[in-house]
């Protein structure tokens, strides 16, 4: 490569709560998902095996449905701002966030693009989230009574399945889409380290997320970076900047 | 019945009373759902509201035991109104008879009544006969002491409103009934009445059945294709057993068992000379009861040694069931066989007849089943067992269709049983365990001689070798055979008082006449004519299919209603014939001796509307159960004066004020009898697995019960604890202006088997009817308190 | 298709024998069920796993004010257009030549999704054990005795059935039949109807009824659930179609930024590693 | 054994199903199985017996389907006029008469005092019994009363017989009368 190398400073994007809840979400979906397969159609028969016949796949599925319902209130009793400043983030609503969109669409098709100054989250992900909520909720809502269908009115419970079944088709829909966007999209790799560790690159933050960097570097939480990564100035002791590896 | 299953489909109307055959005979439906399709009516008359009711036309309801009431008014409704057939009733009934002037009725009670002994010297009532010894007659039916107008008089006290003042039937309902019914006195009109034990399970059955018999000879329902006085039978061979005589007072084919307490009956020709009357197609009895002597006793059966005729038991007392288990309970008894019976749970008073059983030495019990009456020294039963000495053999039988044989329908039809697999385990037939125990107690005696043991070495047992005796042998015992060459008797009529012929049950005798032709086998399904079947199976007498059919007919023998004909007189033949066989001298000719008397088996020829035999009087009159809520209006006699009444702890009695409550016990469609057959069943414990007792809403709200709890009900004799369920099909009645609550409850339940629950029986009296001693389980007091 | 056949119930002939329930025990080998006390003559409050037909018995005040007792022998219905069949993912429900509606327990992985959209509630689950002590699950419901239909008798419980209140024969012919009971018995039954419901595109059991349906607690209206249509005919397809639209996309989206991207050896942008 | 001609094709036609029967030929369904039928017909390669019903007195006729040695289904006999193979609950239970688990299968006997019940052999309880009959019947039997000849024992009782087959009763009612037992007793009177 002759272009000059990125730095490894990083800086923290994700709290552990973030980072955990996220995980689970998104296991006990794929979990769900897999073990919904050979129910939504037969198609998907050959799954049954695997997953210790339709018993087995009832009850991981169980399992996972209420592995699903945990990461909310992870996400809330563990990390209160974080949660906090994502439902700000998700009512407000800018010019950037229209303007991101143009640019995406180029860029995911591999054309030129530029990046668009977004906050903490990108306007993409602001829909993500949106849908996933959703999708969420219905898919929660409508699994209680097909779960425990003695309790509920046959009508409530037929509604389940319907509701169940949309729940599922939008929330696979995007989540597809976040996942190629997260583990294959070469842009947005960084995104889906940090989902991980907690941690992004400066210059990853800083170019993706360019308001909400800039607004750190206000506070004094990140260290104000040039266009390699590379740090312009020391950081102050308190931040929270660490070492890559 | 007088009638077929199949006939029933030809009535115009069927009174259904004392019996709920939708849950009960549920295919009888089949046959009155056709009769509804014909336009045919059918009424229901029940304390509670049943599915029979559900299905009928008319419903009506009465407290239970006040059946002589509600008929009673019907007779007096059939006179007044003019509904009777009147040729029917001159020419075919006796009421055209003069009784003798001793007749005469008082406050309930008929002349010649010993308060004493409980009875009635019957001679009052008799017959005036003329110097031929016939009775006398007048067919105007005018003659103040003719039948007819006695029976009037006698009627005409159950009027209308004193009828519903004691029956609690709504009146509109009340007539109804009367109306549908009486119609069917109409000439050319058929109706029957089909009753069960809902009839004669009161300490006033038979005259129940009386009052049946005088309606339908009043309307001219007997001998008519859907017609006549249908008892349904509540097991598939209670028909058969009571033929083959295994009541104390019959020996096989209705032949009273001589008694020690009429000298007559010291010798065979005494006896003879007692029980033949002169008239009537009884008066061939000899032939009867010496065939019979020889079928029992073969070749030490000689007109030397009277026939053997001494080796008959003759007993002198009522033997009836009541009286068995009294003296099991005073400890009379040492052995007892029970052959498929469960009295622990069926019999009256329960509870007291369990502790009867432990007075025994042994029990031998031949079961399909452990029953709560072989079991009754289990801990389980309540009993300590470490107290209890009796010895009990419990021999497991086969059921009907691992062995072969032959059953007897209510119809009286014989139908065979083949065998469709092998007994299960090491059980066995009845027929084998018989064979075998009679084997085994004659070898026991071989050796002996003596006065105990001459009857039993005497008795002719020859069933072939093996431990499985002969059917076929046993089968052409039962129908006859020359004794001398071994040729097959082709009907009763060829029977001898000679000893040379021998027949088991002589009513049976022509069932199979020939060698290969066991007519209990037939199989042709094609109807005959009028679903007469005369080639499906053999109906006795002689695959008679209707009684008395000849009173179908006019005196001069034409059918009353040409459509529906099943015999009649054939003049350019000059025999009767018909689809039917003649229940009748088929050769008889107008103007012989008879050609008008339908009624063969009746000394007169003709039907009985006046009854002088009867222990409790000549007509039907109303008493009130032994346990009553209510006081008789029509005299001072409350209970039957003539019933025999059981005193002490065997049988404690309840009054209205500690037990209120009228209550009867029934039967439903899944279980039948004690349970033991259908308990032990998965799929008909399923459906009805617990005990229950039906109350009314008005008593539930009364007594604080609501639907599904468990309650309490308690009688003079015991307690039972059950569910209740609260319906709208038990009303109360309002007896002489008071409300009268009654509930109902099943009686199949004991603890043993798969459905579970108390006994109803241990509720019930021990007490009886007047002639029958059947106990009255269907009229008794309790009372009913939540658990 | 020749000939269609439906069972013809005439409650108005029935006398609540129950042989109806024996027989259908007897023939498909089900077992006994311990039963509670119901406050009535009825054994089980609907129809089960094990019990596939049950006998209502209801205790009805008429409109005259009178008592009526009545009697429905209540099974499948085997609708024309059978929810059960539609919702089931496994396509373990199907329809016979006979217009039965029978469940292949080969293919049955007891979702349940049937018992829950059956308009009629009469199909159950069914709890097993495997030789490993495993449990598992299995739908159950009335077959029509279609094994029976094939060898040319009738089901068992109308072979049994003694009054005539069930029928099995041609389809046009039984609701005839039922039309002209429904004329007959109008005196007696002013509210008696045929039941055999469009909603789900009639039935092959045809009903005469000598009330409303809410009397024995049957839909006025039944049909297959708007939800189940829904899902089934809509939501399910597109869902389908969403999965197969975004995994294509996904695809579409990474080859060819692959291939703009070869083309443009990393030129355009910010490259990011 | 039965002289019925009963094969199987009768016995179809014979349950009304006629109609169903031809247009099942015409439809061709053996290409075609319903998915509910994965076994063979249950009644296949059964043997059918006619009986009659156990039970109450309409003697409604049952045919049964035994195979591999045991009973597989009852079912009303469409030959018999009275119920035109029709049944009851009960009728068309008695296959259970067989199968259920509760069936004693060997002689039980109860010694004085025990709480429990003990298997015999039949050959014991035959000999048995019929020595206690003896025991008790030599002990009180009375040959004559008042000078007449009674031959009666009143100290056994012979109770039920209701459901036994004619044969069965017949042989019942003329063991008993031989022993001169005079509490003779079945159902009809309860």
């Amino acid at each position: 490569m002759s272009k000059p190398q990125k730095s490894n400073v990083k800086v923290r994007r994700f709290s552990k709560a973030f980072v955990w809840a996220h995980g689970i979400n998104a296991i006990s979906f794929f979990a769900l998902y897999i073990t919904a397969l050979p129910m939504y159609t037969e198609f998907f028969d050959w799954l049954y095996p695997v997953l210790g016949g339709p018993e087995g796949a009832r009850l991981l599925h169980r399992i996972f449905a209420v592995a699903f319902v945990t990461p909310t209130f992870i996400w809330v009793i563990f990390d209160f701002p974080g949660f906090k400043r994502w439902m700000k983030e998700l009512v407000t609503w800018k010019k950037r966030d229209i303007d991101f969109f143009k640019e995406v669409a180029k860029e995911l098709f591999g054309f030129k693009f530029k990046h668009v100054r977004q906050s903490f989250f990108n306007a993409g992900e602001k829909i993500n989230s949106f849908i996933q909520i959703f999708t969420a909720i219905l898919i929660i809502a409508s699994g209680i009574p097909m779960w425990f269908p003695e309790f509920f009115p046959a009508a409530v419970v037929q509604w389940g399945y319907f509701f169940h079944n949309v729940g599922f088709g939008l929330a696979i829909a995007v989540v597809v889409g976040h996942i190629y966007l997260s583990v294959v999209h070469k842009h947005s790799s960084p995104g889906y380290t940090g989902v991980i560790t907690g941690e992004v690159p400066a210059w990853w933050a800083k170019g993706h997320y360019t308001d909400w960097y800039d607004e750190e570097v206000a506070k004094g939480n990140f260290p104000d970076i040039d266009e390699n990564g590379n740090p312009k100035k020391p950081t102050s002791p308190d931040s929270k900047k660490k070492k890559g590896a | 019945m007088t009638n077929s299953w199949n006939d029933v489909q030809y009535t115009d109307c069927a009174l259904i009373m004392g019996a709920n055959p939708a849950e009960n005979h549920p295919i009888s439906f089949r046959w009155l759902t056709k009769a509804k399709e014909n336009g045919g009516k059918i009424v229901s008359v029940d304390p509670r509201y049943t599915r029979t009711s559900a299905m009928s036309d008319i419903y009506a309801s009465l407290r239970s035991g006040t059946d002589i009431p509600f008929m009673g008014g019907m007779i007096k409704y059939a006179l007044d109104n003019n509904l009777y057939h009147k040729e029917y009733v001159a020419k075919y009934t006796n009421a055209s008879f003069i009784v003798k002037d001793s007749y005469k009725f008082e406050d309930g009670l008929f002349s010649g009544y010993n308060a004493e002994k409980r009875a009635y010297d019957k001679t009052q009532w008799a017959i005036e006969k003329d110097a031929e010894g016939k009775p006398v007659k007048d067919f105007t039916l005018e003659h103040p002491r003719s039948v007819f107008q006695l029976m009037k008089k006698h009627y005409s006290r159950y009027d209308v409103d004193t009828v519903v003042k004691i029956t609690g039937t709504p009146e509109d309902d009340l007539l109804k009934v009367y109306e549908a019914f009486c119609a069917t006195g109409k000439v050319g009109k058929a109706g029957t009445i089909m009753y069960a034990m809902g009839t004669t399970q009161h300490t006033v059955g038979t005259q129940n059945v009386r009052a049946f018999a005088i309606i339908q000879l009043l309307l001219g329902n007997v001998g008519v294709p859907g017609g006549g006085i249908n008892a349904m039978r509540g097991e598939s061979n209670v028909q058969g057993s009571t033929d083959f005589g295994l009541l104390y007072g019959n020996l096989t084919g209705y032949l009273n068992a001589p008694t020690s307490t009429d000298k007559l009956n010291a010798t065979l020709a005494g006896h003879l000379e007692k029980e033949t009357p002169k008239t009537g197609y009884w008066s061939n009895k000899p032939k009867f009861i010496v065939s019979l002597l020889k079928a029992w006793y073969g070749p030490n059966a000689t007109p030397e040694n009277e026939f053997a005729y001494q080796y008959l038991p003759k007993g002198n007392k009522n033997y009836s069931h009541i009286n068995l288990f009294k003296a099991m309970y005073d400890g009379k008894l040492e052995g007892a066989f029970l052959f498929g019976t469960n009295p622990v749970v069926g019999g009256p008073n329960a509870g007291k007849e369990k502790e009867a059983l432990s007075n025994l030495k042994w029990l031998v019990a031949v079961d399909l089943w452990e029953t709560e009456t072989s079991a009754f020294w289990q801990k389980e039963a309540g009993s300590d067992p470490g107290k209890i000495n009796t010895e009990v053999f419990l021999l497991p039988a086969c059921s009907s269709y691992e062995k072969e044989g032959s059953v007897s329908n209510s119809a009286r039809w014989m139908q065979y049983r083949w065998q469709a697999i092998k007994p299960l385990g090491e059980s066995k037939a009845d027929l084998e365990i018989i064979h075998e125990l009679a084997t085994k107690i004659k070898a026991l005696y071989k050796n002996e001689s003596g006065p105990a043991a001459a009857p039993i070495n005497a008795l002719y047992w020859n069933y072939g070798e093996g431990h499985h005796p002969d059917i076929d042998l046993v089968c052409k015992e039962i129908n006859g055979y020359d004794v001398n060459t071994g040729k097959l008797i082709a009907g009763f009529g060829n029977l001898k008082d000679d000893g040379s012929t021998c027949s088991g049950n002589w009513i049976y005798c022509g069932f199979y006449p020939e060698e290969g032709k066991n007519r209990a086998k037939n199989r042709d399904k094609k109807d005959t004519g009028m679903s007469l079947y005369l080639n499906w199976s053999y109906a006795w007498p002689m695959n008679r299919r209707i009684l008395y059919n000849r009173a179908s007919c006019d005196p001069s023998g034409v059918p009353y209603n040409k459509e529906k004909a099943v015999v009649w007189y054939d003049a350019a033949k000059g025999k009767w014939t018909g689809v039917d066989i003649p229940d009748f001298v088929a050769t008889r000719k107008p103007g012989d001796a008879g050609f008008e008397d339908p009624f063969i088996m009746m000394n007169d020829g003709v039907g009985g509307v006046f009854a002088p035999t009867l222990n409790d009087g000549p007509f039907p009159e109303h008493y009130e159960p032994y346990e009553s809520p209510a006081k008789n209006p029509f005299s001072s006699q409350e209970i039957n004066p003539t019933i025999q009444l059981f005193d002490g702890k065997f049988n404690e009695r309840g009054f209205k004020a500690d037990y209120p409550i009228v209550a009867t016990t029934y039967r439903v469609s899944e279980h039948w009898q004690s349970g033991t057959m259908t308990r032990n069943q998965e799929w008909l414990s399923e459906l009805v697995p617990h005990m229950y007792i039906e109350i009314s809403e008005e008593l539930a709200k009364e007594k604080g019960i609501k639907n599904k709890d468990k309650v309490i009900v308690s009688s003079a004799r015991g307690e039972v604890k059950a569910y209740a369920m609260v319906t709208k099909r038990f009303k109360p009645h309002t007896i002489d202006g008071k409300k009268v609550h009654q509930i109902g409850m099943p009686w199949h339940f004991g603890y043993k088997g798969f459905a579970t629950g108390d006994t109803a029986n241990r509720l019930t009296p021990h007490i009886g009817d007047a002639n029958t001693t059947i106990p009255e389980y269907k009229a008794f007091l309790c009372d009913v308190r939540r658990a | 298709m020749a000939t269609e056949y439906v069972k013809f119930v005439d409650v108005t002939k029935c006398d609540g024998c129950r042989a109806c329930m024996v027989a259908c025990k007897n023939w498909n080998d089900l077992p006994a069920e311990q039963q509670d006390f119901l406050g009535s003559a009825q054994s089980h409050a609907k129809t089960t796993a094990d019990t596939w037909n049950v006998l209502q018995y209801i205790e009805h005040e008429n409109s005259k004010g009178k008592l009526d007792y009545l009697f429905r022998h209540s099974a499948c219905f085997h609708c024309t257009d059978a929810a059960c069949e539609k919702v089931c993912p496994e396509n373990a429900i199907s329809y016979t030549d006979f217009g039965t509606v029978v469940i292949d327990h080969e293919k049955c992985v007891g979702c349940g999704y049937c018992v829950n959209n059956c308009p009629f509630e009469v199909i159950s689950l069914k709890e097993y054990v495997d030789k490993n002590g495993d449990k598992y699950r299995k739908a159950h419901k009335c077959t029509m005795c279609t094994d029976r239909l094939e060898e040319g008798l009738q089901p068992a419980c109308v072979t049994t059935c003694h009054t005539g209140a069930m029928e099995f024969g041609d389809k046009a012919a039984m609701i005839k039949k039922a039309e002209e009971r429904v004329k007959q018995i109008k005196d007696r039954y002013p509210n008696a109807m045929v039941y055999n419901p469009k909603g789900v595109g009639g039935t092959h059991t045809v009903y005469v009824l000598a009330e409303k349906p809410s009397v024995y607690g049957l839909p006025e209206n039944p049909k297959v659930p708007t939800s189940a249509v829904l899902w089934k005919d809509y939501a399910q397809p597109l869902g389908k179609m969403m999965i197969g639209a975004t995994t294509m996309g996904v695809i579409g989206m990474f080859i060819s930024s692959r291939i703009i991207n070869k083309g443009k050896q990393d030129e355009g942008g910010d490259s990011h590693e | 054994m039965v002289e019925i001609n009963l094969n199987r094709r009768q016995f179809l036609k014979l349950s009304g199903a006629t109609a169903v029967t031809l247009a099942v030929v015409e439809l061709g369904f053996n290409e075609k199985k319903a998915h509910a039928s994965t076994k063979e017909f249950k009644i296949a390669k059964s043997t059918v017996t006619p009986t009659i019903c156990c039970f109450c007195g309409v003697g409604c006729g049952i045919l049964v389907h035994t195979k591999d040695n045991t009973v597989v289904y009852t079912e009303g006999d469409p030959d018999n006029p009275i119920n035109e193979g029709k049944l009851c609950s009960k009728g068309t239970t008695i296959r259970q008469l067989y199968t259920s688990e509760k069936r004693i299968k060997k002689p039980l006997y109860r010694a004085p005092g025990s709480n429990k019940w003990e298997e015999k052999e039949w050959e014991w309880m035959y000999e048995t019994i019929a020595k206690r009959t003896k025991e008790t019947r030599d002990k009180t039997f009375v040959v004559s009363e008042d000078g007449m000849t009674v031959n009666k024992t009143e100290a056994i009782a012979s109770l039920g017989g209701a459901a036994l087959d004619n044969e069965e009763t017949y042989l019942l009612s003329k063991m008993m009368r031989g022993l001169g037992v005079t509490y003779l007793e079945h159902q009809a009177r309860i």
